[in-house]
């Protein structure tokens, strides 16, 4: 590996002679694009489109000699990618940020070798050198990596689930489960908000009274009339036969009721109201 | 391998993984090369091979009219139904507030709820409550239109272990609750805003040795995530 | 039929109609009568007499990240592609190279990818890594910017036939290079964050599937993924 890369001018037999050649034409290789050569532009950028960035470029590059990376020649490879890059400047080719990138810092790892060594005063200045080798080498991990990532076996490609059928099966849901205090912090937010938007507090009867309204009106419900005096559960005393009369004082109140008397002091009936 | 052997492995394979039943010619069809491809009484031989062998197995070949296909066995359904099973979902807040309205204002009109609430209440929310038979019509209010009315019904009381609706808090201590709600911080009634996995996480020792948490908390998102879907299907 | 023998029909169906992994807890959960379910010692006996039972047959019962599986036989590939008109996906050597780098460096910032790769990272392929929920957002570095860490997930394992991260092929070694090129000046570079492949692995393995106590995190994990029904994106 040589020390000195910039005895090596671009055009030197030495690279000549380690590049792979581009092809064999009638027995002889040719190691450099023809100069007069068209090359549809669309080629060219399929060609660049087939490197995954300025590393990969590199690694074509020192493959193209069969060479470890260890051992690359850093200014010969810097000499092909300025060429490459070159080339594809003049064709007007559009190159990416990175591509440009990493030609500046070639550029600078070479113009470095050219400079006398210095023992080096500053120990915290690194080889450039060494740190493109160790990119290149790392990034060479993951480029394998990748490759045996798509050979692994790969659900729809190289293995496929069982999924058969099912027999009939009825459909179960469990209903959600509800906590009480959930249903009263539920009650408490919303009368808090239509306190909220209310001039008015919203006044609740007991709820004894509201209950036994949804009793009697479920009573009454199938449309017939119910004698007045069979809503009535003495057994309940006074208090629930004064609720329950209150109840359906509100209920006819409310318009939910009709009470009929056909004649004086004759039986009271209740009966749902047009419904 | 023998090509006996290998057909009926194929064919194995096929079936299990289409998805579909595969008719006599799809199954053909797979034998791309015509040297292996077998003939059709070939084909009907392995597969009564494959039917009688699924004796005692989770799984029987099935023949329905656009070909063949595995299929678990009938009297597995009761456990495979269970592979299924929505984990209980929650109410939305909606279904809860009409609930307890229709609970402290019964008999109540649908009407009465949307004053009460300030929104319109839909009519997934009503269905629900009906199926669920906590609620139910007791009549109607003889105003035009006759709309129904809401009460609640024994199971309603019985779910929420009451003797009687009077059992329910008055109103003036439910008032409170708003303001001591921060405390009471049970289960489903606030969900927590969803937290972006690990936000606070900053360096990478953090990250790995909160995995942990991490994996919950993805986990929990999973949940709430169903538990919408649900709500909204029930809404 | 015996215990045994309808405990092993259960399984079957459900591994076979589940079209996804199904984990240790999620097979016990099948059985809902307490008398009737199986200790987590019999039910991976029954699985283990499963897998030997599909010796000479078309499938295989195959354990991946979240659980057990039916799959067909890889080596029934050929013929089995038959069966779909459209070829499988490809996907591209970026994605796949932002893919190994994530998978093998996890938690990663897309910064930190750019610098391996020394080509910007196209936000399409972070999107389809996220929508095929091979990836996740784990966290987010504490530098300027917050940039999101980037971590695979179970279903990258369970698509990619993998149980754990540990059973990725391991990345190649990189040499050591002040002895093979002692003239370059190694020292005082910065070395790429070098951690060991292996260790790497192991703290990784952690945080997917903790290998200890396997089966029973890997039924939890699975439960959270069923919930979520994170297969679906991939069906």
């Amino acid at each position: 590996m040589s020390d000195q890369p910039g005895d090596n001018p671009p055009e030197s037999g030495k690279i000549e002679q380690e590049e792979m050649p581009f092809a064999v034409v009638q027995g002889r290789a040719v190691t450099q694009l023809p100069k007069d050569l068209y090359i549809p532009p669309d080629a060219l950028e399929v060609f660049l489109e087939s490197f995954e960035g300025p590393l990969d470029l590199l690694l074509y590059f020192i493959r193209r000699q069969n060479l470890d990376i260890l051992e690359i020649d850093v200014a010969a490879i810097t000499e092909q990618y300025i060429k490459y890059i070159e080339a594809m400047q003049a064709m007007r080719f559009e190159l990416a940020a990175e591509y440009l990138v990493m030609a500046a810092m070639l550029a600078e790892i070479k113009s470095r070798m050219l400079l006398p060594r210095q023992v080096q005063e500053d120990d915290e200045e690194a080889d450039p050198r060494a740190q493109l080798i160790l990119r290149l080498l790392e990034y060479e991990r993951f480029k394998d990596a990748a490759e045996d990532i798509d050979q692994l076996p790969r659900e729809g490609r190289d293995t496929w689930s069982a999924e058969i059928a099912l027999p009939e099966m009825p459909k179960k849901v469990e209903p959600p489960e509800v906590d009480l205090r959930e249903l009263l912090v539920a009650f408490s937010q919303v009368m808090h908000r239509a306190d909220m938007f209310r001039s008015h507090q919203i006044s609740l009867e007991p709820l004894s009274t509201r209950e036994r309204m949804s009793i009697v009106l479920d009573r009454v419900r199938s449309g017939e009339m119910v004698p007045f005096a069979a809503l009535f559960t003495p057994e309940e005393g006074r208090m629930g036969v004064a609720v329950t009369f209150l109840a359906v004082l509100e209920l006819v109140r409310e318009s939910l009721i009709q009470l009929s008397q056909t004649e004086m002091f004759g039986p009271i009936h209740v009966k749902a109201r047009d419904s | 391998m023998s090509d006996m052997q290998q057909i009926r492995q194929v064919l194995e394979g096929a079936l299990l993984v289409a998805g579909k039943p595969l008719s006599l010619d799809q199954l053909l069809h797979l034998f791309a090369d015509a040297e292996q491809r077998p003939g059709r009484e070939e084909l009907k031989a392995v597969l009564e091979d494959i039917e009688t062998d699924c004796a005692g197995h989770g799984y029987e070949l099935k023949r329905v009219a656009s070909g063949f296909r595995f299929q678990a066995r009938e009297e597995l359904a009761p456990w495979l139904t269970r592979l299924w099973e929505e984990k209980p979902a929650r109410y939305s807040r909606a279904l809860l507030e009409t609930l307890a309205i229709i609970a402290y204002r019964q008999p109540i009109t649908r009407g009465d709820i949307e004053e009460i609430r300030g929104v319109a209440v839909s009519s997934n929310i009503m269905r629900t409550l009906l199926e669920r038979e906590w609620v139910r019509v007791v009549g109607h209010r003889d105003v035009p239109g006759k709309p129904a009315l809401y009460a609640t019904t024994r199971l309603f009381l019985d779910y929420f272990n009451l003797q009687k609706l009077g059992d329910l808090p008055p109103l003036n201590e439910i008032r409170d609750l708003t303001e001591i709600n921060p405390e009471l911080e049970f289960e489903g009634v606030d969900l927590p805003p969803e937290r972006e996995p690990s936000e606070d996480v900053d360096s990478l020792e953090e990250v790995e040795a909160d995995d942990e948490s991490e994996l919950s908390t993805i986990g929990e998102e999973a949940d709430e995530a169903l538990a919408g879907d649900d709500d909204s299907a029930l809404q």
